[in-house]
């Protein structure tokens, strides 16, 4: 079993969603985080001072995967989140060792 | 001179000053997160703009300078309050008053303007959380010039339209509208709808959910409305006396009644009593008692409320069918609300309405009016809205409106609760 | 006929109508954020039903109705407002008044009105995040006519309870209630408590922690409180007059004191000077001061407003203890503050309180007075309350009140500030 | 007796009132969210301690007694009120009045104390998300009674800064302050300077970003500050006539053109319109007019108005460069605003100013008067600051800054919209 | 060592947080997340609009544990997280290389 | 590659980003979350009840690495995040299959 973590933009958060609802994964776990990187922050200002905000808001997947789905999910991912500027983001993949469904305690790819 | 009446107007004053914050946060908490500093922003140009422009000329056209042609007064009889204010020997301004004044003229100037501001700060619902604010900041200044100063003189000042203007004499009744149907919402609404159309919706309405941030500031909002409604209402009577007392309890009666029609026709279509409809209600019976709280009787008053809360709760889908972005529902709430409101009047109306007098002269004076008035703001906002989408266009990019307007515009973001925020800190030059 | 009077009135009014949105935020920010749009739609209905109830009979039970047996009025003579309301000859309303009146007949339907909203809804605290809208929308109704307009004409309109009632002549001193220490505080807080005896403890009381989810909003309600206060005692002078303005002095010294009294109790307890504790006091304070605004000297109020404040502060530990669930302690601030206020003045009022006068009679009839209300509220509730439990119901669902009663009642959640919620969207047949 | 000046002045009590609530959120929105309740917990001892203080003898050494040295009255004449108030027959307090009171004289003590309450609660801007409650509250004591009572006493109550004082005399010219342009506005802002100097700064201060946490609450102070500036400026009039009238109108007027004068300042600095800019800028409009909103022209006060905008949008940033914390501005906004009104009152003044009468004395005794109210709030706040900073200290620990001050001096924290929290309830003992 | 994380219904936080008590496990770390499954949303109403909200909100639980006590755990998580409706989530067991205290320096067992 | 992820405290989030920075790692993500463990929550106050807050809050990180690098940055983490009192937190590493940039599509040490 794998585990498929993309950081992306918030705006794509639809876009992925609809993606891989389309090639038959019906669940993700979704959560907000901030990216620190290339792209850069935006100019806040508050009266006498300014600030170069560096920390801007991003969405994380997680998709539980089968290993043999995993580089095509990947793929599925990376393609509905391009939007081509700076600051797309990031997919991992990472092996596990179990996954099970809290409900049944079903494990496996059954618990997916 | 009567001090009581002088008090009780300098304190409707201040009350409906209070509405413009109220629909702020009506209207701010109703946007997404990243939008709501815009949208506070647009009532906050609505209030010192105007603040600015009724100064110099706008209470001259609306009510000092010489009628012209029913139509507007001259802008340079009151220019910069001349007609109004004096000095004492001692340096301090005082009121220029006639024996005929029940309180100092000067506090007209402050009731007065605060119903402009109001006015124009409706509109902002219509567009929110896509315009540039120094766009609606121009807006704002041609706007009070050309559209509400004329339409307070038409209505309220002895023209076209008031109960003594020509329309009134030619179908032989005279038109009412104590506190503001047409001049207030039937214009504002008339505006919001003209404007949305030439300035298009938002990216993703009709498809993506957009969803209210923050339901307690629209019900703050509400209540802040409520509160200074007694002002705009029962400040209407321009004193301290049994009428301004009525309009309070209409007011009130037709609020509440609006509440529970809103509520109930929410229930049966959605199986919800909800907080974003007990407030839309509030406000649809505010906005329908308005031409008519001091002339229909406590029932007719809570009939009204009823009758209005149904047809806006129902009103504010027509948007999605209609394909026009009327974000905060404008024309549903405000058009509706006060269209009904000035047209039962003609039906409710003591002695004169259709229901009391059995005469069909009111309710076609009132329909009349309100139809004219459609037309004039139509056609003025139509004009100012174009010609500012030709040169300093309206909409901030697509990229800024979904990133959130707030950045792009204001600079600033509404909310930092976690203070997790790293940044790199700079002086301003 | 006095203008200022009439101002002052109006504006009383619509300061106490400003205590129910008050009361709204001041709840609202106690309870959890799954709940807040829930408890800001009870003072709703409190505004709504009562407003609609009111114009029919509440009015004419409490003040305008012939006297029955020194318990209520009948509905009748003041139905729909008949009583008070004429229309001028060019049709419009204004007041019926004799020469005995300083203001306008009609503005008393107004400021009575919002005492009537604000009693009822502080009932609203003790049944937090569990109840139906709809349950309690119909509750609003029974209890205003059935227990709120009685209790009015009781203590205010020469009833059993009032200064020239059986009671008060049987002691032989009249009974004092300046502003609604038994009317609205007792009247409320023996409401509350009996309701939540009927319907029970929210899920996880005095095992999970229940904490408030926005003490902003907690501190602004208490201060939109303080401020509609000064209509609620400074107006129940029913005049522009010295004694309206020493309600106002003593009002801002007793709950000054009251909060501070407040705040060093916690101190001692638990080692903090808090924000809830703050907005605490100065209800306690203020609800103290409320039937002697007018009779105790600034000192003896500063005194009264301490012993409120520690007692109140004591009192809310109680419901842990005696174990039901009166989530936001109506009962430990307005009971217990109401009560104080209301027994206290037998001690510290002017000529005839023990402390002043020598005489125990003032004190006795303070006393009865208060009992007698507690027993006619809990009769009447009880009734009501079980009522409603036995047909409507009053509770949702368990696994609604752990997800959420907003979500559940109102179908709303309060507060989107991720915006991330993908959504499908749905018109609205 | 004029009961329609009595109703003016108890509601501009109640609207000056609110304006420390307004203040309240104004400031509680420009913190971080882990200090915002300390920051509302500041302004309400302002209220609270305020509230006990003036009872007993502020408004004595404010008002009430007799002059000693040009400088206080003494407490002991109108100690605990006792020179304004009486008992009726039937108990009821009321006024002692002369036949030349136009109101009754009782509700001076309640427009008094509410300037009062503002004054010192204005300070608390500059002390931001850093101090102990208990601390802050000895000092609002102290310098209620020190500072705040006698400032009022030398400027409105005929001592050496008022129109007939020495000074004004001495330079032959009637010194004005209207509504507090020094009593209230250079006051606070001296006092915030010289309690930065000793406290300290922040820890991060010039070097982290300390961002707004609910701009939205900011803009909510802002306009309650706005609408509570109505009483203060129109019923400084002390009476509903054209000279209210007026105030109200060139509040408006100044503060309209203020907003604006920021607004575009910042456009050109950062290129935004921000909201924060927007708030502040009218804060400073209506800071700069309240000494002189009586006596310039409406040109004059939308020039004022300009002026100050620019000037204190600029004056903000002056604190990173010369290092001292003033968090939230007061000296920037309060202390720039108050000073520039105060002086460019003695140009733009009718009659009497340098630009109307060509006289340069009206202008010079606004600039001596300016600097000795500089002069004395400065030496006795410095006093008093030191002394308890020597004594009880002013500060929480370094980590209890960083961690939040909420937490640790309130042992609360103000927002948990997850609801996530798990705890371990226990009942406090 | 492994990680293990479970994605819980938020009203179970506490009983899973006592459950791992009661097995000697004192140290969690616990996030908000979003999940998107076989659950149905809610239906949400604002004005003329109804949204189906198909984000559920979800208690994200992190555990980190010797190799050996990491199925015992996932048994211990699932038993208690269990109220048997759908959405109930998922616990999942991936390894891990190395684990620090960051108080300390120490690695391994000893820095759980 | 590898996953580092670190909870710390939140106020030594600048002072790790600094850190990383300086050794020349220019992207991280970063979350909320909350700590339970052997640090002691606080005592928070309302009316009559007292409660002990048991989850604190904490700071998460992540960094994307190559293999060889992984073990210095948990160093310069650990170093940069120390306060040295009960609560610092926890770095653990994690073995990934891939990485990704969603951007450009590239993997592996280019990804990063
Ligand atoms: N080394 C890293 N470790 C963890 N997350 C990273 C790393 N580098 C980038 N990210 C995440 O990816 C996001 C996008 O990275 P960025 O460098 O801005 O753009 P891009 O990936 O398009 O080159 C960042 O905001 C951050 O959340
Ligand atoms: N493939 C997946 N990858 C990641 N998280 C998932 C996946 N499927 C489900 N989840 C998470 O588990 C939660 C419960 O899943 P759901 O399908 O609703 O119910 P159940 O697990 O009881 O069948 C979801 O809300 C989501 O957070
Ligand atoms: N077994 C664990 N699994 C996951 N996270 C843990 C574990 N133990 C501790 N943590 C995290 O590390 C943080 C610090 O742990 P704590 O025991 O309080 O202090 P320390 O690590 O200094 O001994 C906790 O708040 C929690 O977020």
């Amino acid at each position: 079993m794998k585990l498929i973590t993309a950081i992306i933009q918030p705006i794509k958060l639809d876009d992925v969603k609809a993606a891989l609802a389309a090639v038959g994964v019906h669940g993700i776990t979704v959560s907000e985080a901030n990216g620190y990187g290339r792209q850069h922050g935006h100019t806040e200002v508050y009266r006498g001072a300014e600030y170069t905000v560096d920390l801007i808001p991003k969405i994380r997947i997680e998709v539980l995967a089968d290993d043999a789905d995993a580089s095509t999910l990947v793929d599925v991912i990376v393609k509905a989140a391009q939007t081509g500027t700076i600051g797309d983001g990031k997919v991992w993949v990472a092996p596990l060792d179990s996954v099970t469904r809290v409900r049944t305690g079903e494990t496996g790819s059954a618990a997916i | 001179m009567d001090s009581g009446n002088a008090a009780w107007m300098l304190i409707s004053a201040s009350l409906v000053f209070l509405m413009t914050p109220g629909v702020a946060f009506f209207y701010g908490g109703m946007v997404r997160a990243k939008a709501v500093l815009n949208m506070l922003m647009l009532s906050t140009a609505a209030l010192v703009v105007t603040g600015v422009v009724w100064t110099f000329w706008g209470w001259s056209i609306a009510y000092a300078g010489n009628d012209i042609g029913g139509i507007f007064g001259d802008p340079g009889t009151g220019f910069l309050l001349h007609d109004v204010i004096q000095v004492n020997d001692d340096g301090v301004y005082t009121s220029i008053d006639t024996n005929a004044t029940t309180y100092p003229h000067i506090i007209d100037v402050a009731f007065q303007v605060t119903f402009a501001m109001i006015t124009v700060a409706l509109i902002t619902g219509a567009i929110a959380e896509r315009v540039k604010f120094s766009t609606w900041m121009l807006f704002v200044a041609l706007w009070i010039t050309f559209d509400y100063a004329p339409m307070a003189h038409m209505v309220w000042n002895g023209g076209l339209l008031s109960p003594d203007g020509a329309i009134s004499q030619w179908i032989g009744a005279a038109a009412h509208d104590f506190a503001g149907g047409t001049v207030v919402h039937i214009n504002a609404a008339t505006a919001a709808l003209v404007t949305v159309l030439i300035i298009g919706k938002r990216k993703g309405f009709g498809k993506e959910p957009i969803k209210p941030h923050n339901v307690p500031f629209v019900m703050l909002g509400a209540f802040l409305l409520w509160f200074g409604w007694f002002g705009f209402n029962a400040g209407s009577a321009f004193a301290a006396n049994g009428t301004a007392g009525y309009a309070w309890v209409s007011t009130t009666a037709a609020t509440s009644a609006a509440t529970l029609g809103w509520l109930f026709t929410e229930r049966i279509r959605t199986g919800h009593f909800t907080a974003i409809g007990a407030a839309s209600g509030m406000v649809a019976g505010l906005v329908c008692i308005t031409p008519a709280a001091d002339v229909v009787s406590p029932l007719a008053a809570m009939i009204m409320g009823v009758i209005a809360g149904i047809a806006t709760c129902c009103a504010c889908s027509l948007k999605f069918k209609l394909g026009y972005d009327d974000s905060l529902d404008v024309v549903g709430v405000h058009g509706v609300g006060g269209f009904l409101g000035t047209v039962m009047l003609g039906f409710f109306m003591a002695n004169t309405g259709l229901f009391e007098g059995g005469d069909w002269r009111q309710l076609a004076v009132q329909l009349v009016v309100a139809l004219l008035a459609i037309v004039y703001s139509a056609v003025i906002t139509g004009i100012i809205a174009f010609a500012l989408e030709k040169t300093m266009g309206w909409r901030v990019s697509e990229r800024d409106e979904v990133m959130g307007i707030d950045m792009a515009d204001q600079g600033e973001r509404a909310y930092d609760f976690a203070g997790m925020s790293t940044a790199i800190l700079k002086e301003v030059k």
